[in-house]
Parts: structure tokens; C-alpha cells; sequence
């Protein structure tokens, strides 16, 4: 399916005008917020004429220090139709809260993990969210931008020189 | 050999006024020597042959010493040798949370379960540390005390993998001594006693003309009888594809996952004398033992050592071929085999030799 | 039925199972591929495993610097993707040699440094062999050792070493006293500003 | 282990065991940990622990120019390093909307075919060695040494090659070249039939993963498991036709798919013999790409000086030999990356090990584990 009949079919069979119609709206992702995600999320992947039963991709984005947003960007594919859509979601660093798909979409349980590592944002409703790639005892989430580096993890020092070599 | 050792004693002058069980035990210390040392040298030949063999069938060199320095001797010689040094020279140890009695005596039991099963194998004619009227009896009776060493090994080592290679063991062992007891029956059937130069020199003449009189030939249901003892046999001693105690890839190392050193070493040692022992008890019951393949041909006691080891020698051949050839099985697919499979097809082989041998011949 | 057809295909695979790996045993000697490697190296044409060496087109073994080429331009540094490679350079007169600081003023290529080169150190232990550095080289001064190059360097792969501190490799021959007279005269030129 | 007699009742209650399988384990193929709850030999739940090998990579790439990723993109999945580059090349080129010569598109094809092949080699190699066949093992080692023999021609490197670059490869093949590969796809064709009169076709290994771990379709699509795991679930999807990348249109080949022949689709077996299966296939393209390539013409011509991509994002998938390798990258128009995030397709198969191997015992994790050919420097990045 077309992306614009995509659009087209979540603003009639989902929810009147939840997608920007026009010029000035992407052509190539769909923007949602938070709120709406939960149960497009389950509409996505239930409706016959869509049908996207596999999460292909789920990425983290800091989009920088200015701005102070965090993102998720979902990218969706069907198997079946063969059609694929790309959902972004735009929260803010200060309460980076976005609704689990991992019952929708089994393989989000561990890509979520990984961002909730990376960037911390916190997937709600996600039945096991902990740390999946580094340790559980670590601080900070190292994709952000203004993530520091630690000088030390259980007091083993980072060496930052070696003999020789300034 | 104990009589014939105590006979001997008797012609010593200084010797005959020692006590009775003195000279008992000082007789069986001689014969337990040659015993120790032939499983020593059982199992350097067989590491060696078994590094050199797999290598060949997997395209490779195996162990080869070439260039400067003290390698490992021509073409791999000293390997097992350089072997033995390190297992002796090793650190001892025995990890702090074993159970350390059971840790201990767990290799020496293991060992003890081979050592004592060579009691009863004639090499030849007149080589036989004894020979029971039981011969037969004994070995399987025996055969199966290493178990215990098994068990107490996994148990003793107070780690998870090897208390799972330790149950996988028993339970396999105790499994396969059935197949085992049950083909060797149907031999018994047919000779009429237990004793294994008995059972040997049954095996003498010629049948159908060309082929030696081996119970392996002698009629269809024992050849059967044959590859499941061998087969009941390679499992019994945990090699591939039977190996589950063990299993490197799942078990880590099993039952001995702890243990190094000399301590593993003596599991090595007994494990590659049970080689030895599941060949020997094949060839002497089903491959004539010490008699000539080409019958009224060289024979004698000399050459019987030769075709008796040199029986022995082929089938560990073929048991270094299946390990370097076959998958694993899981341990209920081995349960399966043996209960399925082997055990029924061997009573209904004692049933057909009977038949066989009542109708037939 | 099932329970006979499994013994069937059981004995036959696993025959044929044994069949492949007994061939391989008594064709031992034609088709071993191993390499006796401290005693053997590895171009062995006899065998049938491997290419003659002549066909080498490149090879990722250690890198070299000819301090001689080197002008200092900072090109390696910046493709480097793991930050191995070290340069510190002074200005001098353009194309002139200076004995002293075993400087060659003229590049073979004939470019005329405008740069001496006080340090150029490669630390080996973290360098990737991603050949990254030796694309945008304008005078083809680093470059991995062997292969093509063997004509300037012979291969060296095997440069192991008991101290880590040994595997990084200093190419800079200018001597200590005059870099330190150098760094010297640049503090002076700074305060004197 | 403690177990608890409750006479009242007259039944045992046994507590289930908490097994570490790794990470050090000789079949973990990695530093992948296993928590295995074992009720006897009988796993009633997995959860893997991951992370052992964590290597920043996505930090690192925003750290480093478009080029200089490369090396860190090799080191992922470093048993398939050219279809990683590959993958990457081929994302960042249609970002920048770059038209590669034809020379150097069927010179891609060819090393991440032969790649594919070395990769599966050491797939049904290691599958072999977890349910304890050491020879087929080796066999495989032996016929993928000769392909990394031919990418060391090639490149000079064996195993991380940085050969393909954006906009080309690093440099043209040598002299005979072409020649030594036909050499070797003549070799390696009837080398197939060997593996599977040693281990395919053997009764103890059909045993061993015949109905073992059986991965059903919609499950794998929901945990996101592609590549061969997933044909070998029954699904006939391959990204080298259904999602056109490259010259793959050019090529006659098969995409074989788990037909259940042992037991049922998407055990282990089917998803060995896909592998197996695989081999032929990308032998054949292979063979084809070689007789098609221009044999003239530049591989350098259209890289640029600065890859300095506009701004903006794509997300690309390819077909790597384990799976849908995607790339998301979002570029600011800098000639360093924003973000780019690695969509790897073991980390995926991993997942779903709690779904598959749950009820069955433990030797049959390790099969389960070797069949779904994780690679751990892909799955932790």
C-alpha cells in the first residue's frame, strides 16, 4: 500500500485527523504522540488492509542538546502487504515516557530494553524492563549526547594514557 | 597365574618359609605389575593413535615435531609422553568447595573398576591373571563398580555440570550392562561355561568351509549378538557418539569438569583401559580371542598374544572411528536405544540362538 | 514398521557416515591441509591449499613509515579511525636538508617539506590493519609492510613482543637534544611574543 | 536442589535448578549467558544475558567519519564482515543518492557470496560440533579457510576486510583472481554432498534436531527472526528478491525454505539444511556474477573525497547470511554520522531462545543455540 493511503486509512479507521493531510506534512514517516501510540500501535498491526506484523527496526535518537528531545523511531513492515511506515515519537528528556508494543510486536521486548539502556527512556506497560547490554549497576545512558564518560566503574580507573604515549 | 606363580615360589629355597599369605600376596603384586603397566602403555598407544587417527580423517596432521627444538618427536611420538610429564608435574587441586573424601577416592574407584576387570581377560593361551570358572560373570559383575567413581566424582565436585554428568553416567551404565549381560548369554548358551578359555577354545575349526569358527560367524543371531555388545560396549565406556557424560559441548567436561592433574589423569587412564577391556571382551567372546583367523596357521602362545591384541587393536580402531564420525545422542534417545532397541532385539537373539542351535545345527 | 525402517536408515546413514571419514584416513596424505607453522610458512604452492605469493595484491601486516617521504601533512592521522598514529612536526625552511635532525629536505616524489618531523609514532596494539591510512598518503610513505611493498619493506607480520610498550613504533629519527632545542626555541619565539 | 518430601500429601515437591550456562561455555559460540531454569534435564525457562561483548559501536560511530566506520562495522558481525560493509555501502549510498559502476557492483556481489558461503560453513560446521561431531567441523574450517585464502588475495585481510567502501570498493582484484574463484566454486560444489553424507543425512544427527526447537512462522516474525531462520520456518522471504538491493535481479537462484522434510518446518534441521542448501545457492550466483562482470573499468572513479551525506535519514535492510542486517542513519549533513543504529539480526534470533527451547532438555539448548547461528560480536555491537 501507498504511504498516503496508509495515512489515509489510520485517519478514516482509527481516529479522525490523528495525521496531518497536505503539504507541509512528511512524506515518509508518520509523527505521533505518546498518548496515541498505545493503540495505534495495536491497530497497525491488527487491520486486515494494513497489517504490520513485523517491527522491523526500533531506534533511539537524542536530537541533540538544544533541543532536549528523545526519540523513537519505529520501523514497521508487513510481511504480507509488503508495505512499510516508519512511526516517530518525540518525547521530552525531561519525563521520557512512551508506551510499550513489546505485546504487540514480541522482538520489542528486547529492542526496547536496548533503548531504555541506551537512552532511558522508559517503555510503559513493558513487563521486563531492565538494563539488557550493560550492566545493571551503570549509570547514566551512554547514546544520549551530553552523556559523560565515567572516570571509573567499581573503581577500576579508565586508563585515559600508557606509558610512552602522552 | 596366582597358582602358578605360588608354584614357582615353592621351588625358591628362602622363599618357602614365608607364611602362606605373604607369598599370596606377593604373588598377586606380580601380577598385578605387568597389569598396571599394560594399562599404562594402553593408553599412551591409544591417545597417540587416537590424536593421529583423527587427524588424518579430519584432513590434519595431528601432534608432528619438526624444525628446531624438542618438539614433540618425530612425527608426534613423544606427544603423549610430553603428556604424561605435564598430568604429573600439574598443580593439585582440589577446589575448596568440594566434598573432599568423595573428591579423592572418586578417580582411584574409577580406576579400580578397570583394573580389576583385566583380572579375568586371557591375552593368550597361558596369559591369564586368573581364570575363573565365572570369567564371564566376573567382567560384567565388575565392569560396573567404575560407576561408583563416576557418581562420586559429579556428586563430590559440588558443581552443577558434573552432578548432571554423573546422573547422565549412571543411568546409562546401568542401562547398557543389560544388552551387554544378554548378548554375552547367547555365547554362554552355546558353550556351556562361563569360564573365557572355554569360551575361546569353543571357538576353534572352521565353518562353512573357509571362515574361522568365531561365534560371530557361527549363525546369524549371534553376529547381531556381536555389534550389540561392541555397540552396548562403546556406550558403556562413555565414548561417541554415546558420550553424554561427558559431552564437551554441552557438560563442559561432565563428570570431571573439576578434577586435573594426576586425579584426571587416573580418569584418562581408566577410561582408555575400559577401551581396552570392551575390545578384549569382544574379540575373545565373539572374535575367537587368541585364535588364528586362518585356522591350524600360525598358532601358539606367541603369536595367540598377537592375534588377541591384534583383534583388540581393530576394534578400538573402530571405536576411534565412530567418535571421530558420529553426532552425539541425547541422553533419552540413548535411553531409547537401549531399552527400545537393543535390549529386545538381544532376548529375541538368546531366543533364535537357542532355536538356531537346536534345529539348525 | 517405523521401529525396522529407523534401523535401517540408522545402520546405512551411519555407514555411510563411516565411509566418508575412513576415505579421508587412507587419502591422509594428499589431502592434509595443515601448516606446520613456525617450521612452515605459510605460501606453500606444493600444496593445494593457498596462492603463490607472486599474486599478492596487498597484505595487512605491520605498518611502516619512510621518514624520508614523510612531509608531515597529518592526512594518516585523520583517517585513522582508532587514533594510533601520533605526529608532532616544526616548521622549517622549505626544502632545505638540516643535517642535524637527519632531515631530508626534498621527498623522493620530489615535494619540498616544508615540515620537520619531530615524532611520528604508530602505537601496533591499536591499530585495526584497516589500511585506512595509507589511501590518502599524497607521497605513499606509510604503508603496510610486504605484498606490494615488499620491494621498500620486507613482510613482517609476526612482530610480537614481551612488552607492550615495545610494539609502538617510533619512525621519527630526529635525536631527543635537537627536538628538545626545537621545543625550546618555540617556547622562547612564544614568550618573546 | 533441596528436595522436599511432603508426606502429608504423598507427592515431592522438587525445586527447579538455576544453571549458568556461560559465559564461558564451549557452545555459547561467544560470551553469550544462558540462566537456564532445568526441572532435571528439562529447561522450563531461558533468559539470556547479553552484553559481554559490548563495544560502543554505535557511540563510536558518532564519533568517526562516514569511512572511518567501517572498520568498527567489520568487527560486528565478523564472520560476515564484507555483508556488513555491503549493508553499510549500499545504506549510505542511497542516502546520498550515489550510482555505483557496474564493475563494482557484480565485484560486491561476488565477495559477500562468497562471504554468505563462508559463514554458513561455520554455521553447520559449529552445529555439528554441538551435538558432537568434530569432523564435519573441520571439513567446513578446511573450505572456509580456502574463501578467506581468496579474500586475503584480494585484500590483504582475512577476516576484517574494509574492502567495500562507500561509493566503490577499496581496489580492484588482482591478477587471477577470477581465475583461483572459479577454482574454488568448481571445489567447493561437490564438497556440499560430503557434509551431508557426513553429518545431513546422518541418523543420529536428524535425531538430534529433527522436531527439535521448532520455530513456527508467525512467531518468528513476530520476534523478528529473519534470514534463514525464518526460511527455515517455512517462509519464502529473501531480501535479495522481495526487497531488491544491488544486482541480485541479475542472478538465477533458488531461496531454499524448510519444508519439514525430518520432522516438522522450522525445526532445527530445516534450519541447518537452508544453510546447507544456501551454500549451492550463492555458489551459483557466484558463478553467474563471475561470467557477467566487465572485466575493464574503474573501481575508484565515483568515491568521493568527503563522504558528506545529506541531511536527512534512511533506514536499509539487506541480506546478510543471518538475516535482515538494517542500517538507520541519520545524517545532519556533517561527515559524521548522527546516529547509526545497527539492526542485527542475531540479536533478534537470540530472543526468541526462551520461546523455542522452553520444554525441551538441555543438550538441546546447545543444538537450538547452534541452529539459530548467533554471532555474538553482532548481537552485544
Amino acid at each position: 500500500m501507498e504511504f498516503n493511503k496508509i495515512i489515509e486509512s489510520i485517519n478514516t479507521d482509527f481516529k479522525e485527523g490523528l495525521l496531518p493531510i497536505g503539504e507541509e506534512a512528511p512524506t515518509d514517516h508518520i509523527q505521533v504522540s505518546p498518548e496515541d501510540w498505545g493503540e495505534l500501535a495495536g491497530f497497525l498491526r491488527e487491520n486486515d488492509s494494513l497489517k504490520f506484523d513485523s517491527l522491523m527496526c526500533l531506534t533511539g535518537i537524542d536530537e541533540g542538546t538544544e533541543e532536549e528531545n528523545l526519540g523513537v523511531i519505529y520501523s514497521l513492515h508487513s510481511m504480507i502487504h509488503r508495505h512499510k511506515l516508519e512511526v516517530r515519537i518525540t518525547v521530552p528528556k525531561s519525563r521520557p515516557v512512551v508506551p510499550s508494543v513489546e505485546q504487540i510486536w514480541r522482538i520489542a521486548d528486547w529492542f526496547e530494553r536496548e533503548i531504555y539502556d541506551m537512552f532511558g527512556i522508559t517503555f510503559e506497560g513493558h513487563r521486563d524492563l531492565r538494563r539488557i547490554l550493560l550492566p545493571e549497576d551503570w549509570e547514566g545512558y551512554p547514546l544520549r549526547k551530553d552523556y559523560i564518560f565515567p572516570e571509573s566503574w567499581h573503581g577500576i580507573e579508565v586508563p585515559k594514557m600508557k606509558e610512552g604515549w602522552e | 597365574m596366582v597358582d602358578f606363580f605360588l608354584e614357582k615360589f615353592s621351588q625358591i629355597s628362602w622363599l618357602t618359609g614365608l607364611p602362606d599369605g605373604i607369598l599370596f600376596v606377593l604373588a598377586v603384586i606380580l601380577i598385578a605389575i605387568p597389569i598396571f603397566l599394560f594399562l599404562a602403555v594402553n593408553a599412551l598407544v591409544v591417545v597417540y593413535a587416537e590424536r593421529k587417527i583423527s587427524a588424518f580423517m579430519q584432513d590434519r596432521l595431528g601432534p608432528m615435531g619438526q624444525g628446531a627444538g624438542l618438539h614433540a618427536g618425530k612425527w608426534g611420538l613423544l606427544q603423549t609422553v610430553a603428556d604424561t610429564v605435564k598430568l604429573i608435574s600439574k598443580e593439585d587441586i582440589i577446589p575448596a568447595a568440594v566434598d573432599k573424601k568423595l573428591f579423592i577416592s572418586a578417580p582411584f574407584i574409577f580406576f579400580i573398576g578397570s583394573f580389576i576387570t583385566f583380572v579375568a581377560l586371557p591375552f593368550n593361551q597361558t596369559i591369564v591373571a586368573a581364570n575363573f570358572n565365572i570369567g564371564i560373570f566376573y567382567i560384567v559383575a565388575v565392569s560396573s563398580v567404575g560407576v561408583i567413581g563416576i557418581i562420586l566424582a559429579g556428586y563430590g565436585s559440588n558443581n552443577k555440570w558434573s552432578l548432571y554428568g554423573a546422573m547422565r553416567s549412571a543411568a546409562q551404565i546401568i542401562s547398557y550392562e543389560i544388552p551387554v549381560a544378554l548378548s554375552l548369554l547367547t555365547v554362554v548358551m552355546l558353550v556351556g561355561s562361563l569360564q573365557m578359555q572355554e569360551i575361546i577354545k569353543a571357538q576353534d575349526g572352521v565353518i562353512w568351509g573357509f571362515l574361522p569358527h568365531w561365534f560371530v560367524f557361527k549363525n546369524p543371531f549371534t553376529f547381531i549378538a556381536f555389534f550389540i555388545l561392541f555397540i552396548s560396549g562403546v556406550a558403556e565406556v562413555n565414548r561417541t557418539p554415546f558420550d553424554i557424560p561427558e559431552a564437551e559441548s554441552e557438560l563442559v567436561a561432565g563428570f570431571h569438569t573439576e578434577y586435573s592433574g594426576l586425579r584426571w589423569a587416573f580418569f584418562f587412564l581408566a577410561e582408555y583401559a575400559n577401551v581396552f577391556i570392551v575390545a578384549g571382551v569382544a574379540s575373545v567372546v565373539f572374535l575367537g580371542g587368541w585364535q588364528s583367523p586362518i585356522p591350524g596357521f600360525l598358532e601358539g602362545s606367541g603369536w595367540g598374544l598377537v592375534w588377541f591384541l591384534g583383534k583388540a587393536i581393530f576394534l578400538i580402531f573402530t571405536m576411534i572411528w565412530f567418535r571421530w564420525t558420529f553426532p552425539r545422542l541425547r541422553t533419552d534417545q540413548l535411553m531409547v536405544m537401549c531399552w527400545k532397541y537393543f535390549i529386545p532385539i538381544a532376548f529375541i537373539n538368546i531366543m533364535g540362538v537357542g532355536l538356531w542351535d537346536l534345529f539348525v545345527s | 514398521m517405523r521401529y525396522f525402517s529407523n534401523i535401517w536408515q540408522a545402520i546405512t546413514t551411519l555407514l555411510i557416515g563411516m565411509r566418508v571419514t575412513i576415505v579421508h584416513f587412507f587419502k591422509a596424505r594428499k589431502g592434509i591441509v595443515t601448516l606446520q607453522y613456525p617450521v612452515e610458512r605459510w605460501p606453500r604452492p606444493e600444496r593445494n591449499i593457498g596462492f603463490s605469493f607472486d599474486s599478492y595484491n596487498v597484505i595487512r601486516s605491520r605498518l611502516h613509515v619512510d621518514m624520508d617521504d614523510c612531509i608531515g601533512c597529518l592526512k594518516c592521522v585523520r583517517a585513522c579511525p582508532v587514533d594510533c598514529i601520533r605526529i608532532e612536526t616544526f616548521k622549517v625552511e622549505k626544502g632545505v636538508d638540516i643535517p642535524e635532525a637527519n632531515h631530508i629536505g626534498v621527498t623522493s616524489q620530489g615535494t619540498q617539506k616544508r615540515l620537520l618531523v619531530t615524532r611520528f609514532d604508530i602505537d601496533m596494539t591499536e591499530c585495526c590493519y584497516c589500511n585506512l591510512c595509507t589511501y590518502p598518503c599524497p607521497e605513499e610513505c606509510i604503508y603496510m609492510v610486504g605484498g606490494p611493498n615488499s620491494s621498500k619493506h620486507e613482510i613482517d607480520y609476526e612482530f610480537s613482543e614481551y612488552d607492550r610498550n615495545n610494539i609502538i613504533y617510533r619512525f621519527a629519527k630526529v635525536p631527543p637534544e635537537e627536538v628538545a632545542r626545537r621545543k625550546a626555541e618555540k617556547e622562547m619565539e612564544k614568550t618573546a611574543l | 536442589m533441596g528436595v522436599e518430601h511432603d508426606h502429608e500429601l504423598g507427592v515431592i515437591h522438587a525445586e527447579e535448578m538455576v544453571l549458568n550456562v556461560g559465559p564461558q561455555h564451549p557452545s555459547t559460540h561467544g560470551v553469550l549467558r544462558l540462566k537456564v531454569q532445568t526441572d532435571g534435564e528439562i529447561i522450563t525457562k531461558i533468559d539470556p544475558y547479553i552484553g559481554y561483548l559490548h563495544r560502543c559501536f554505535e557511540k563510536h560511530c558518532e564519533n568517526v567519519t562516514y569511512e572511518q566506520c567501517i572498520p568498527y562495522i567489520d568487527r560486528c558481525d565478523y564472520i560476515a564482515s564484507m555483508n556488513n560493509d555491503f549493508g553499510y555501502a549500499v545504506t549510505v549510498e542511497q542516502l546520498m543518492g550515489i550510482e555505483i559502476p557496474e564493475k563494482v557492483e557484480y565485484i560486491r556481489v561476488i565477495v559477500a557470496e562468497l562471504n554468505r558461503i563462508a559463514s554458513h560453513l561455520l554455521a553447520i560446521g559449529t552445529i555439528g560440533l554441538d551435538v558432537g561431531a568434530f569432523t564435519p567441523f573441520l571439513y567446513c574450517f578446511r573450505d572456509r579457510e580456502r574463501i578467506l585464502d581468496l579474500f586475503e588475495m584480494l585484500c590483504g585481510a582475512r577476516l576484517l576486510y574494509n574492502y567495500i567502501w562507500v561509493g566503490g570498493v577499496s581496489h580492484d582484484f588482482p591478477v587471477g583472481w577470477v581465475e583461483k574463484t572459479y577454482e574454488f566454486i568448481d571445489y567447493f560444489e561437490p564438497k556440499i554432498h560430503e557434509y551431508n553424507e557426513l553429518l545431513t543425512y546422518n541418523k543420529i544427527f536428524i535425531e538430534r534436531t529433527a522436531d527439535v526447537g521448532i520455530l513456527p512462522v508467525d512467531v518468528a516474525i513476530s520476534y523478528g527472526v529473519t534470514g534463514p531462520n525464518l526460511r527455515g520456518s517455512g517462509l519464502r522471504w529473501d531480501l535479495r528478491r522481495d526487497d531488491l538491493y544491488s544486482i541480485y535481479d541479475q542472478f538465477e537462484f533458488d531461496i531454499p525454505v524448510g519444508t519439514g522434510a525430518m520432522g516438522s518446518v522450522g525445526d532445527c534441521w530445516d534450519r541447518y539444511y537452508v544453510r546447507v542448501r544456501e551454500m549451492e545457492e550463492s555458489a551459483k550466483i557466484v558463478r553467474q556474477a563471475l561470467d557477467q562482470m566487465p572485466r575493464e573499468g574503474d573501481v575508484h572513479a565515483t568515491i568521493p573525497r568527503k563522504i558528506r551525506p545529506p541531511k536527512g535519514q534512511i533506514y536499509k535492510r539487506t541480506e546478510s547470511p543471518r538475516g535482515d542486517l538494517g542500517f538507520y542513519i541519520i545524517s545532519d549533513g556533517s561527515p559524521i554520522p548522527f546516529r547509526i543504529k545497527l539492526r542485527s539480526p542475531a540479536f533478534t534470533a537470540v530472543s526468541c531462545i526462551n520461546e523455542i527451547a522452553r520444554g525441551w532438555m538441555l543438550s538441546d539448548v546447545m543444538v537450538i543455540l547452534g541452529s539459530l547461528d548467533i554471532v555474538l560480536g553482532e548481537i552485544d555491537r
